[in-house]
């Protein structure tokens, strides 16, 4: 009884996580080991890397999102608050005509998007921006 | 008509109280939309006569949306419902059906459609009933092409058809007739849209006449208008028919919809699109 | 499998020697993300496009590795050195094995 | 394996039991003035209960059309509605439960739904899945979870 009972009140829970997401917890952890993956633990600046997100995001399913980092090697996007915090990592090659560049991602609610510059001479720039994604007013 | 909607009028001043009202205060109006540098559109009109104050501006659902989302319609290349119009122009040359005909070959090119989106739903004579533009292709498809199945109504190749044709009419006005054979479906659409639906009691007019501009939760609530349909909706990341869109609100209202397609969604589509009379089409546009 | 995968980019037609030119890729593609449950309640198995390159005349401009976090319909935008005519090429990676590619020419004067 | 049986008999018939002392959706006693002066279940509001059921989008979703400064953990309130902030010291608590009960007793057209009211709709639904409310409909909040938002908007005293 008593097992049945806890079994119930465990699915209970995984299906509230799938759900919501429980972001914050699960991934803390996670995010610190995709930046750790990509900088090797080094320090990272807060200059020469320009990130835009919007304040607020219309919709999590599509955030438009610009990153700008003049003379990267690569950088890296994170979404701290995801599931899974990895986004994307844009590598840049010899053609490439500067070291910007943009797409759309999804976020699971209110959280920080993180950019990470890996540079030639091996140090990384880094910056952060929280964006809010709103909530629509119709129940279900 | 339903006791609810007869008292709208007479309880104008207590309800004043009980809601917040239209309220645009963080809404930024009087901005203009052109897309692709050329197709100018209207997002801002005189509202028709026939809604006889109901409105005093006709906005379109463009203007309750977020830079990002806004900027997203003004280009086709940033505009992911104009992937699905190319995979309607596809279709648009492809022969379907047993008489060994594509659209191309009685429309020459979507453009030569460029009249439809505007003046839909619209009253068919040989019909004897209002159609929309679903309805109008699944004609074609049946009587002229020789196909067994049509395009499902609220089918994903239904979509990217009608949002091909209404593709071609962006920045043409919104002009559908209400009067003569198509008034008993106006009247029927016009009652649909101020009833309380479902277990919340709720009617189109109370969120979208009522209250566009005001936050439902984080959502700005807009005047519903269809001009921009079939839209891409960020949340389905796909173009959403008109009918499904009805169906979404009502069941958000603990309701149980009408189908997609029924007589009654035709004529709640017909009312609808004649409130946005002056406006331009837009579909496929995007929304949240 | 994926269904309707459709690749879109846009080049200037024309620039001029060494000009940094904006180049605009969109891919019709789902970006199953693999956390997401269907109506029978279980997980849809995800399928994503994992990776994007764009070459211009054999010489690397961007190479992105993909996660299920990029929207549906992937869109890219950066800039491109052009130093002389000739061809964009452009591949798409997907889980399920399918590579998609496109190209674009352009100019240079 | 009898044993629990018999146990969850017996918990089904105290369920019965309280059951009795709930008046029924169709059995609210309203004032003229459109207020419920007796509670619905005899039991006392949980507010912290009352808390969680406003917030969820589910259940109260008062959020959706409400602002409530004391919820500001929460993101984003509507603004269709009035402000709740000191929505105790405007009203007494049988005008709230009448409010939750059927706001339209009050305020003839108000957007806000009845929340204890299981008959009279036009086209009901099952919850939001689209299929026609069963026969045994029940109110879009139970009996206790309306005074367990009543507990909870009895403490917005401040503005």
């Amino acid at each position: 009884m008593t097992q049945t009972r806890r079994q119930f009140v465990g699915t209970g829970l995984a299906v509230a996580a799938a759900f919501f997401g429980l972001p914050h917890i699960a991934n803390a952890a996670q995010l610190e080991e995709a930046i750790a993956a990509f900088t090797g633990g080094a320090d990272m600046a807060g200059d020469g890397i320009t990130l835009i997100a919007p304040e607020i995001a219309e919709n999590g399913n599509t955030v438009p999102i610009e990153v700008d980092a003049p003379g990267a090697e690569a950088i890296m996007l994170l979404a701290a608050g995801n599931p899974q915090a990895d986004v994307c990592t844009f590598n840049f090659g010899p053609a490439a005509g500067s070291r910007l560049a943009s797409t759309r991602i999804r976020l699971a609610g209110e959280q920080e998007v993180v950019a990470i510059a890996r540079m030639p001479d091996g140090s990384f720039k880094q910056a952060r921006q929280n964006v809010r994604v709103t909530i629509g007013g119709c129940g279900g | 008509m339903t006791r609810k909607a007869l008292l709208g009028g007479v309880s104008a001043a207590v309800f004043a109280v009980a809601a917040a009202g239209v309220g645009l205060a963080d809404i930024r109006t009087g901005d203009s939309l052109v897309i692709n540098g050329e197709i100018q559109i209207v997002t801002e009109a005189e509202p028709p006569a026939h809604l006889e104050g109901a409105l005093s501006t006709l906005y379109s659902g463009w203007v309750f949306r977020t830079d990002e989302t806004r900027a997203m319609q003004a280009d086709d290349f940033d505009n992911p419902g104009m992937l699905y119009v190319e995979q309607g122009i596809d279709a648009f040359n492809t022969v379907m059906g047993s008489e060994g005909n594509s659209c191309a070959s009685c429309h020459e090119n979507p453009e030569s459609l460029a009249n439809v989106r505007p003046s839909y739903p619209q009253w068919d004579e040989a019909h004897g009933t209002v159609q929309t533009v679903e309805m109008q292709v699944q004609e074609c498809q049946t009587e002229r092409m020789g196909m067994e199945q049509p395009y499902g109504y609220d089918s994903q190749q239904m979509r990217n058809m009608v949002a091909l044709i209404a593709s071609v009419a962006r920045g043409q006005t919104v002009d559908v007739a209400i009067d003569g054979p198509a008034a008993e479906a106006w009247e029927l659409g016009r009652e649909i849209y101020y009833t309380q639906y479902g277990q919340m009691e709720l009617s189109c007019a109370q969120c979208h006449e009522q209250n566009y501009g005001n936050l439902i939760r984080a959502d700005h609530l807009s005047q519903g208008q269809i001009n921009g349909f079939p839209t891409y909706r960020l949340k389905n990341a796909n173009i959403v028919s008109v009918h499904n869109r009805f169906r979404g609100c009502i069941r958000d209202t603990r309701g149980e919809p009408f189908s997609v397609g029924s007589p009654e969604f035709v004529a709640l589509e017909l009312y609808v699109a004649s409130r946005g009379n002056g406006l331009t089409v837009e579909g496929p546009a995007v929304r949240n | 499998m994926a269904e309707n995968v459709v690749p879109r980019v846009r080049v200037p037609r024309d620039a001029s020697a060494g000009e940094a030119v904006s180049v605009r890729t969109l891919i019709s593609h789902p970006m199953e993300s693999g956390q997401r449950r269907g109506s029978d309640g279980n997980t849809i198995p995800r399928s994503i496009i994992n990776r994007f390159t764009c070459e211009f005349n054999g010489e690397l401009v961007i190479d992105v590795t993909i996660e299920p976090a990029v929207s549906t319909n992937p869109y890219f935008q950066f800039d491109a050195t052009v130093n002389e005519t000739g061809t964009f090429a452009f591949t798409w990676y997907d889980d399920d094995g399918s590579v998609y590619t496109e190209s674009a020419d352009i100019t240079v004067a | 394996m009898k044993r629990q049986m018999l146990l969850a008999a017996g918990l089904a018939v105290a369920a019965t039991s309280l059951q009795a002392d709930i008046i029924a959706p169709g059995d609210v006693v309203m004032s003229e003035y459109g207020e419920v002066m007796e509670s619905l279940t005899g039991v006392p509001g949980d507010a912290l209960r009352g808390r969680e059921i406003m917030v969820s989008r589910g259940q109260g979703n008062c959020l959706a059309c409400h602002a409530v400064t004391a919820l500001e953990d929460q993101p984003w309130h509507g603004e269709v509605g009035p402000s709740l902030d000191g929505v105790a010291t405007r009203w007494e608590e049988p005008a709230l439960r009448g409010l939750l009960v059927n706001a339209d007793a009050v305020f003839p057209d108000s957007i806000m739904p009845a929340f204890y009211k299981v008959s009279g709709f036009i086209r009901p639904g099952d919850g939001f899945t689209t299929n026609p409310a069963p026969a045994d409909l029940q109110p879009i909040l139970a009996a206790q979870e309306i005074e367990d938002v009543i507990a909870y908007l009895m403490t917005l005293t401040d503005y």
